[in-house]
């Protein structure tokens, strides 16, 4: 039961997948509307020569700072999940 | 664990290239491909081969887990400080653009590159190259040292 | 004060990051400092939140530009479309906001007893900020990107907490599945946003809500985001993970994932009303939902009948809850291409489902946190060993019978008023649904009943004579809720005239959302 | 047809992304299931990256540029994003898997389950 299901699903995905490559801008050639402005603008904006990291740290930089934020959260995460057992009773 | 003679020799010898690279691209994020995240990853991965080839508990007696998640701490709030300094306009403001430090504009178009561009970009480079640096060293060194425990254990 | 306004939407969430990374810098100096900054933190972001939502129900909804030259340059000059991330702050965005930081005010407070004996409490803290960080965040933000980005900080915080007492095996299992189901749903919540930027560019919610063509490949990406978020969320089909999740988890995490959820739920009627709104087939999708729902909430109250494990029996019960949420927005969603209906009944069972929202965050919180009471001072989850506590731990079963009667609907708690909304609109659309979500109360009321007889009535057991009262701080985490039950179940009308009904809608009328960036209207 | 040629590169994504969903379906080994959601990482980074290519572009920096059409920034800056997400997310899974099998000696999905549904 819980196969079959699965295997449906999958079905349904791959099917959506195959439908989405078929179906999406021609490889290449996509819209840009958002993008042309960056690159125009990103030099005298941000006085950046590398747009990528224009966008990293100043266009999308709160998403860099979610994105540290994440490591932090996976670093805090694995040095808590390995913490010895009688770490602060000691203090 | 230690690894053999020749990949700790090796290791040794790569190390400091590794390092400077790691650094150079950390540096020269605004200005050739890299950044932050890409130099620290570079800088990481000489760590994570040095605690491979020494093995997680000689590692241990240099490169302390806590004083590298202070390190992590410190690159954070390096980031989210100067995410603030621009909070008298908006969060996130680039406020160093035209001043007098990293502030020059680079000509439009085509050119070979100044360092002192950039405003708090090459900043926040550093500061989440420091971020990254420690978290990643954290995240394998204690992983390696979990997996080492168990092995002891067994 | 009005700089404070103004900047309020990125200091909620700025705030609680800058005192998640300072908290392992300060547990090296010392521990009353850190849970000191840790509440005041949460305390301040919530009075902000309040603040901030005071202003939004007068003067509409706030827009944030990160990194802009000014914080409302949506577009920059002489151009057509946002290109920074853009924060977008309406009543419905503020209604999670308030839940999320009452939640977890008390969640941290209780926490300071609860957490006591446990190692790794600075880890414990780092990540209790994180969630809120990330709760605020997913509700706040107006960028597919950056929903994606805080969906992420809430699933790896919530799934590192969950996982807390490692040395459980049960909660590395709990905490394990969760972190998987949320990178498969995330991954598809992120496929779907790349399908969303290749055809227009954007990933602004409200630019991309204007320029909504419901193309094939946008069904696609509802699909594909549908799914993701009611994995997310734990609905039906896919809530396999849920009481394996909460019944592990520290109690005042299991209340905040219980939050946690509803902020999966919070951005899949973002997506359905705001980014796609009356362009898409609004009768399929709502009945999608509203089937989903039913799933949720029988499946959910069954399930729960068998348990004896006390947060086993909660967690099943707060999928069975999210069922009426999903049922009340559904039935909104469903009627939203038809004025008429809409004004008749799909704006009242709106509103029933989502002031159900705030009603199940505040009860499930509670009883997940006197469950943690219970815990604390038996050691047991296990209903079949309790018995007779209702003598030594008056306050908690007091504060358990508030949250047992209103989550069960009984007259007059806030639960009966949400579910009175939901009841009588739901039946103007077809009876059989209201029916069904009628029975359901009904088994709730009876499974709860039965939990209470065995953990608090009857004799008090030899083992457990010299049980105490919960610890004050606990108390107090318990209390926060409480009270704010009492109160919503003696003035009902007055929440859902205030908060309510602005964020119903903020989310039935898309125009709003998207002038507020893209001007106009 | 030729778009569908030239639509290779993602006809490549939705294959990776089918692989990782079977894997992650049919599975039980909690090892074989983190790779799967490395591969269904690398496919959904893929499409990222391939929605920013523009015929014959340069990279979008301008130092020594040389003359061209500049392929789009932010695909590369969102591939970035979710790449670190999901380092992020492999570590803590990880480490989970590590613990579960220090508990209960085994990374089969059934055998180290104790909680049902």
């Amino acid at each position: 039961m819980r196969r079959t299901t699965a295997a449906i699903f999958l079905g349904i995905i791959i099917a959506l997948l195959i439908a989405t490559a078929l179906l999406i801008h021609p490889f290449g050639y996509p819209p840009s509307q958002m993008d042309d402005y960056i690159i125009e603008n990103a030099q005298s904006e941000t006085g950046t020569n590398n747009i990528v990291t224009s966008v990293v740290f100043d266009y999308r930089g709160f998403d860099t700072l979610g994105e540290a934020t994440i490591l932090f959260t996976a670093v805090t995460g694995v040095v808590m999940l390995f913490r010895k057992k009688k770490e602060e009773t000691a203090k | 664990m230690m690894m053999s003679k020749i990949v700790r020799t090796i290791s040794n010898l790569l190390l400091p290239f590794i390092l400077t690279y790691g650094i150079y691209v950390i540096l020269h994020g605004h200005l050739t491909p890299g950044g932050g995240f890409q130099g620290g990853a570079v800088f990481a991965s000489g760590i994570a081969l040095f605690i491979v080839a020494f093995g997680s508990y000689n590692i241990q007696k240099n490169l302390k887990e806590h004083h590298l998640s202070i390190l992590e701490s410190s690159g954070a709030l390096l980031f989210i400080g100067l995410a603030f300094g621009g909070i008298a306009i908006v969060f996130f403001y680039n406020f160093l653009v035209g001043s007098p430090i990293l502030g020059h504009i680079p000509p439009s178009g085509s050119n070979p590159g100044d360092i002192w561009t950039g405003g708090v970009i090459p900043l926040m480079s550093i500061a989440v190259g420091l971020k990254v640096i420690a978290g990643l060293s954290v995240i394998v060194l204690v992983m390696a040292l979990a997996s080492s425990k168990t092995e002891i254990e067994e | 004060m009005d700089a404070l306004i103004t900047h309020s939407p990125i200091l909620i969430i700025a705030i609680p990051l800058l005192a998640a990374f300072l908290t392992p810098l300060i547990s090296r100096v010392s521990d009353t400092v850190r849970n000191i900054i840790v509440i005041a933190a949460l305390a301040f972001v919530a009075f902000l939140a309040i603040f901030l939502a005071r202003d939004i129900y007068l003067n509409g909804v706030h827009v944030y530009v990160l990194g802009a030259s000014a914080f409302n340059l949506t577009i920059p000059e002489l151009y057509t479309v946002p290109v920074r991330i853009i924060l977008e702050v309406d009543a419905m965005s503020i209604f999670l906001g308030i839940i999320a930081a009452t939640v977890s005010l008390a969640a941290a407070i209780y926490s300071l007893s609860f957490m006591k004996q446990e190692t790794g409490k600075a880890k414990f803290y780092t990540l209790l900020l994180l969630m809120t960080v990330g709760m605020f965040g997913l509700a706040f933000t107006g960028d597919m990107f950056n929903l994606f980005v805080f969906l992420e900080i809430l699933s790896i915080s919530g799934a590192a907490l969950a996982a807390f007492r490692t040395r459980f095996a049960d909660a590395l299992e709990g905490g394990l599945k969760y972190i998987i189901i949320s990178a498969i749903s995330a991954l598809m919540i992120l496929f779907a946003i790349g399908i969303l930027y290749a055809q227009y560019n954007l990933l602004n919610i409200a630019a991309l809500a204007q320029v909504m063509q419901y193309t094939t490949l946008d069904k696609i990406a509802l699909a594909l985001l549908v799914i993701g978020f009611i994995m997310k969320l734990g609905a039906v089909p896919l809530h396999m993970w849920v009481p394996d999740t909460y019944a592990v988890a520290p109690a005042g995490i299991s209340a905040m994932l219980v939050v946690s959820s509803q902020a999966s739920m919070y951005a899949l009627y973002r997506i359905c009303f705001s980014l796609f709104g009356v362009t898409m087939n609004t009768l399929t999708v709502g009945w999608i939902v509203i089937i989903l729902g039913l799933l949720t909430m029988f499946v959910g109250v069954t399930m729960a009948i068998p348990q004896t494990d006390i947060k086993r029996l909660m967690a099943y019960h707060a999928i069975s809850q999210s069922g009426y949420m999903l049922l009340g927005v559904g039935v909104g969603l469903a009627v939203l291409g038809n004025p008429e209906a809409l004004a008749t009944y799909g704006r009242e069972a709106m509103r029933g489902g989502i002031f159900h929202i705030i009603n199940h965050a505040m009860y499930k919180g509670l009883l997940f946190l006197t469950a943690g009471a219970l815990f604390y001072r038996t050691g047991t989850r296990d209903l079949n060993k309790m018995g007779g506590l209702g003598r030594n731990m008056k306050f908690t079963s007091i504060f358990f019978i508030i949250g047992a009667l209103a989550i069960s609907g009984v007259p007059p708690f806030n639960g009966f008023a949400s579910k009175l909304m939901i009841y009588e609109s739901v039946y103007r659309f077809n009876p059989i649904l209201s029916v069904i979500a009628m029975l359901v109360s009904v088994i709730t009321l009876a499974s709860f009943t039965k939990a209470f007889q065995s953990a608090f009535t009857g004799p008090p057991l030899p083992q457990y004579k010299d049980v105490k009262e919960a610890p004050k701080s606990m108390l107090i985490g318990m209390g926060i809720l409480a009270v704010i039950i009492v109160f919503f179940s003696l003035f009902p009308s007055l929440i859902v005239n205030t908060i309510v009904t602005p964020a119903a809608d903020a989310l039935i009328n898309q125009a709003p959302y998207i002038n507020a960036v893209m001007g106009g209207g | 047809m030729i778009a569908t040629i030239f639509n290779i590169p993602f006809l490549a994504v939705a294959a990776l992304v089918g692989i990782a969903l079977y894997i992650i379906i049919s599975q039980r080994n909690l090892i074989k299931l983190v790779m799967g959601i490395v591969i269904l990482e690398a496919g959904v980074n893929l499409f990222l990256i391939t929605l920013g290519y523009r015929e014959a572009g340069i990279a979008p920096i301008y130092t020594n540029a040389p003359e061209g059409v500049m392929v789009l920034p932010v695909p590369q800056a969102l591939t970035l994003t979710s790449i670190v997400i999901g380092v992020a997310i492999t570590a803590l899974m990880l480490s989970m898997i590590m613990l579960t099998h220090r508990h209960t000696g085994s990374i089969d999905a059934e055998k180290s389950r104790r909680m049902k549904g």
